[in-house]
């Protein structure tokens, strides 16, 4: 099963995230930035680092990628992406998915270790989680705040739309301490901390991250 | 040369943590009037010549698609200069 | 402006002023170009000299010192690179290369923190992709004035943000480093940075321009006004001079456009489309032709009005000296050039054809066809002054040593237990978190360990699992007391972190941080240091691959600490048999491993309470060999290991409990002693007791002493039964104090985005 | 109510790499009349009533000690509205 990671000028965690899919069984397909091919790929990854230097918000630019004008197009029917830290900042900007990520709200880039909780396990990308695990992956970032307004914020929650919230201390100001958030169909995933630093607890704190890789093989092939 | 400036500014139900922790700053340093800071971009578009209405027009597209983001934060564009 | 200053000018105008001393350069050093063009330098010409001939360039007060690292060196099959080359190359086997190596940036961290920092991290990661090799990791041995000095509010924050901010931004994970305060260091914060890059052997590059008609290629950033005079302003002379007007002399750094370089460098060299390379840092393109020419024939011609500028503003003496962030220097085929350009525009980084490699042996610049620069480019680069500058022991120094170290050691069982908080929330013990979390430690997938551990340790093959590890150390308090024994202690102490973690140690490098190389008692320290590295080395048969110094650390009259930063990198086989620091689970049986003497002298109690002065204890480097065997030969025993350094066992059982929250009871006589006492040469070891006859038998087998002092478990740390400290209190006065220091300086984040 | 209004931009021969990248995105996406950007920051300062001279003196020192990083950056303080 071929799935596809991004990799943007800046685009840090491109090889973890090649090596995530590989671990998990399928086969990691690169994505150019500046390409609108997507090489029959059947899911992408938009991973971590500083797409652009992440200059002017973090994503804007690479919003307007051409890579990301075909994942448009494909997510709005259906086609499974996931965005890690500077991805879901990058599906922010490109509108697939609501709200924006702000600056933390202690101002610093934080790395560290995060409990979160699953929050939905119906999503292509959280499917082999028990409802409401409990996870310990790494996050980083600068700026990595959930944001959005009264009524996207009812929405999310109402629609259970929150794929994983933060548990213990609030790590940057997140409304509703969210870590990640789905789009209505539930095939765009966006998502915070770094399950791809999290397959081997030799290199990161669990192996908890792997299943979100194993959760998109199983359900690309129940298809 | 006249340039066009277009001020980004979060939204004023958005949280400011940089606004905030310098309105903080600024008390603590004694300036005590200082009810609140909000925090946000300023950019100089310099242009070959000076800016006709048209370009004017066309920065406003680009504040409202690349420069800010409307989802968060206003935007003004005005010439200056 | 000015009027272009040409060969053919300078020629007839013998008599014209420079402004030689302004720039640096001394009434000899001045003569001395003149005997070598046989005319006066033009002003292009003067500019490349008193840069490339500035110390921080020529090591001029230091070269005849560090020829010992050679000379003494002992032959070493692991070494590819020696030192004289941008970094050292080691052989860690499997084919694999790795190079690593440390740069200050000190003094532009001082002026500029989140700045100075940044662009020191871009340097030395330049430096080791210049060899060939892709940056894997980064560590940042750190100096700052007292924790809670204004002025360290100002430049800690600013300088921990400048590294995260740059080195995140280019994926390079932290490992680790060091943070240590004292007063000497409040003008004078010492920024230095390691970087580690990995290849395979035949990936190695030089900087070298070989082969007339190659072309000289110019990429990534423009050049602007940034550090003109930077160098030799910032870095040589003591601080006040002002640099060229208008012209900043602070560099400001874009860690996207060096990602990208990164990038666009390796898929070059993945190529094989390059013969020679150089970076672009201090001196910037006077140092990179010069260096590239000399090391080929010595001819190259260059066209310097094809450099691309973002300021049209720039002479071409500036363009010559200004230090632009985020360039490289390569020279390439014809045949390859187009494929060379393609790769630039790939990842959109411009490439400029500025010149080619000539017949002949001189470095010929011209400007617009004006002829500015003819120079014989191996007397620009390499055949600057060398000085020896008079040495003479400090007259303080005897009496500094023979001070009698006579600190009030707790005795009552409440007096030490607020004793242990009271060390472990010292700023220079207590935990590190604040500053390390602004650190990206995951980026890459291989940090196996980093920060707080004993050494960084780096998977390099996920088949094989063979790994490397990084440490880095100083102790600038006995390199006070005797910077001879300094040395080596700070060798012994990284040698041991690396064997802590289960490593093998195999090359050295090193930053060594000192005052002013004009004051004979500094130069003392800096020749003794030298001298006991070199020694050191010698002994523990370890190559040195390079290192760096930065001279004039000095505020008016008053001297930095000498701080030698020692690096050190081992070699794991097998990763997964990685030994970490802390406490893993309750049941197993403590030990103490090393030399049983009582020190108190530059311990961190004795500084609590003002005493630097005392004998420094000496290296017993033998004794340490030995250590290294026993923790190697034992790793699979070890459930945890951790070097005992500064805070002697107080600090290292506190650390090695709040690693994971599991708490340990020991027994101690003379109790005070044992926890304060700062004898080099310890490990605190951690076992299952199932093992213990394993462990004596081969700690005997290497005569070391071996002696257990507790058992893990409970939620306490727990001495002789009567002092009691939860792991609660522990916990908080050891991690309390970095984010009430430093919690709220909004200034740090000013400049970053 | 009247606000100050600080702006700090980076002094012109200082490098400005996140303007750079803004200026290069707007001609990749077809603004080609943009020649350069420069991107600073923009702080709105709210006080408790109508500022005083007095105040707006106060907060040049602020600007100069806490707002900007004088080093690098040029500002310049307001009253606007
Ligand atoms: N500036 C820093 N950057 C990264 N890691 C750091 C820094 N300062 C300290 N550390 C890490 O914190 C840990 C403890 O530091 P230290 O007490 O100096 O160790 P040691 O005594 O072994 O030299 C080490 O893992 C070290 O690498
Ligand atoms: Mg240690």
């Amino acid at each position: 099963m071929k799935i596809g990671v991004v990799t943007f000028p800046g685009s840090l965690d491109d090889r973890d995230a090649a090596r995530a899919i590989e671990r998990a069984g399928g086969q990691a397909v690169s994505l150019w930035h500046n390409s609108d091919d997507l090489k029959e790929v059947s899911a992408v990854v938009l991973p971590g680092g500083f797409s652009y230097g992440d200059y002017l918000r973090c994503g804007a630019i690479a919003s307007f990628a051409p890579i990301m004008q075909s994942i448009v197009i494909a997510a709005n029917h259906g086609f499974p992406v996931l965005g890690i830290c500077n991805g879901f900042q990058i599906l922010c900007e490109s509108h697939l998915l609501p709200g924006a990520l702000t600056r933390n709200h202690e101002l610093h880039f934080l790395c560290r270790d995060q409990k979160l909780r699953i929050e939905n396990n119906n999503s292509v990308w959280t499917s082999g989680f028990k409802s409401n695990q409990e996870i310990l992956i790494p996050l980083k970032n600068g700026e990595g705040s959930y944001q959005c307004d009264d009524a996207v914020l009812a929405t999310l929650e109402g629609e259970n739309r929150v794929i994983a919230r933060y548990i213990g201390e609030d790590p940057n100001g997140s409304r509703n301490l969210i870590a990640g958030i789905s789009n209505e169909r539930g095939n765009v995933v966006g998502l915070m901390p770094h399950p791809e630093h999290a397959i081997e607890s030799l290199t990161g704190p669990s192996d908890d991250g792997l299943t979100f890789f194993t959760s998109i093989l199983h359900s690309l092939v129940g298809r | 040369m006249a340039k066009i400036i277009v001020e980004v500014m979060l939204k004023d139900e958005i949280l400011d943590p940089q606004g905030q922790a310098v309105s903080a700053a600024m008390v603590r340093l004694g300036f005590n009037f200082v009810t609140g800071v909000r925090q946000g971009k300023r950019f100089e578009i310099s242009t070959a010549s000076t800016p006709t209405s048209d370009q004017v027009k066309e920065i406003e597209k680009a504040a409202e698609t690349l420069l800010a983001n409307t989802v968060i934060e206003n935007f003004t564009v005005r010439v200056e200069g | 402006m000015m009027k272009l200053d040409t060969v053919e000018i300078a020629t007839n105008s013998p008599e014209q002023k420079q402004p030689y001393n302004e720039l640096g350069l001394k009434d000899d050093e001045y003569a001395r170009i003149k005997e070598i063009l046989g005319r006066r330098p033009t002003s292009s010409e003067l500019a490349m000299y008193s840069v490339m001939w500035s110390e921080h360039c020529s090591y001029k007060s230091s070269k005849i010192h560090l020829k010992q690292f050679g000379e003494k060196a002992v032959k070493s099959d692991a070494l590819l690179v020696g030192i004289g080359e941008n970094a050292g190359v080691v052989d860690i086997g499997q084919g694999y290369a790795v190079t690593f190596k440390i740069e200050s940036h000190n003094h532009p961290s001082f002026i500029e923190p989140y700045q100075g920092a940044a662009t020191g991290v871009g340097g030395i990661v330049r430096d080791i992709l210049t060899m060939g090799a892709r940056p894997i990791a980064v560590m940042d041995p750190l100096r700052f004035g007292l924790a809670d000095a204004p002025d360290t509010r100002r430049v800690l924050p600013g300088v921990v943000a400048g590294i995260g901010g740059y080195g995140n931004c280019l994926g390079l994970p932290n490992i680790g480093g060091e943070i240590v305060f004292d007063e000497t260091y409040a003008g004078n914060p010492l920024v230095n940075a390691l970087c580690v890059g990995v290849m395979k052997h035949s990936d190695i590059k030089l900087a070298k321009a070989a082969g007339a008609g190659n072309l000289v290629v110019l990429y990534g950033a423009k050049t602007g006004g940034d550090g003109i005079g930077g160098v030799s302003v910032l870095a040589s002379e003591t601080f006040g001079s002002a640099g060229p007007a208008k012209r900043p002399s602070v560099q400001v750094g874009d860690p996207f456009a060096e990602k990208v370089l990164i990038e666009c460098s390796l898929e070059i060299f993945a190529e094989d489309l390059v013969v020679g390379i150089q970076d672009l840092g201090g001196a910037g393109l006077s140092c990179a032709t010069s260096e590239l020419a000399s090391a080929g024939t010595g001819g190259m011609q260059v066209y310097l009005e094809r450099v691309p500028l973002r300021d049209d503003s720039l002479t071409p003496e500036e363009i010559l000296m200004s230090e632009s962030q985020e360039r490289m220097c390569a020279i390439v085929e014809p045949t390859k050039i187009n494929r060379f350009l393609a790769i630039c525009k790939k990842w959109d980084v411009s490439a400029t054809v500025i010149g080619e490699v000539t017949d002949g042996d001189r470095l010929r610049i011209t400007w617009n066809n004006e002829l500015i620069v003819e120079v014989p480019p191996r007397t620009v680069a390499h055949e600057g002054p060398v000085y020896n500058r008079p040495i003479q022991k400090p007259d303080y120094q005897d009496r500094i040593v023979s001070e009698k170290v006579s600190v009030p050691l707790p005795t009552d069982l409440d007096e030490i237990r607020s004793a242990i908080l009271k060390l472990i929330s010292s700023p220079n013990i207590a935990d590190k978190s604040w500053v390390t979390s602004q650190y990206d430690k995951y980026v890459q997938g291989n940090t196996v360990l980093a920060q707080p551990e004993d050494s960084g340790l780096l998977r390099i093959d996920e088949v094989t699992h063979l790994g490397v590890a990084v440490s880095t150390d100083a102790n600038a308090r006995w390199s006070y007391l005797d910077p001879y024994e300094g040395a080596k202690l700070a060798l012994a102490e990284s040698c041991r972190n690396i064997a802590t973690t289960g490593a093998k140690p195999l090359a050295v490098t090193n930053c060594l941080n000192f005052g002013s190389p004009e004051d004979a008692g500094v130069m003392w320290q800096f020749s003794e240091t030298v001298r006991g590295l070199a020694d050191a080395c010698l002994e523990l048969g370890l190559p040195i691959t390079g290192g760096n110094v930065s001279f004039y650390n000095q505020t008016g009259a008053v001297a930095i600490l000498p701080t030698p930063i020692i690096g050190v990198l081992g070699v794991i086989q097998d990763v997964r048999a990685r030994t970490p620091m802390g406490f893993t689970k309750a049941g197993m049986d403590i030990y103490l491993l090393g030399r049983e003497e009582f020190t108190l002298t530059g311990s961190e109690w004795a500084y609590l309470h003002n005493q630097r002065g005392g004998a420094a204890p000496r290296a017993d480097l033998n004794h340490e060999a030995r250590l290294v065997e026993v923790l190697l030969a034992g790793q699979e025993l070890f459930n945890s290991a951790h070097d005992l350094s500064m805070g002697g066992l107080a600090a290292s059982i506190v650390e090695a409990i709040l690693k994971n929250g599991v708490g340990a009871s020991i027994e101690l006589s003379s109790t005070s002693e044992a926890l304060f006492s700062e004898t080099p040469g310890r490990v605190l070891v951690a076992i299952d007791p199932k093992n213990a006859d394993a462990l004596a038998k081969l700690s005997n087998s290497k005569t070391i002493n071996c002696k257990k002092i507790g058992v893990t478990g409970g939620s306490e740390l727990n001495i002789n039964n009567a002092i009691k400290i939860s792991i609660a209190d522990l916990s908080k006065s050891h991690t309390e104090v970095f984010p009430k220091l430093f919690g709220n300086s909004e200034r740090a984040n000013r400049i970053s985005a």
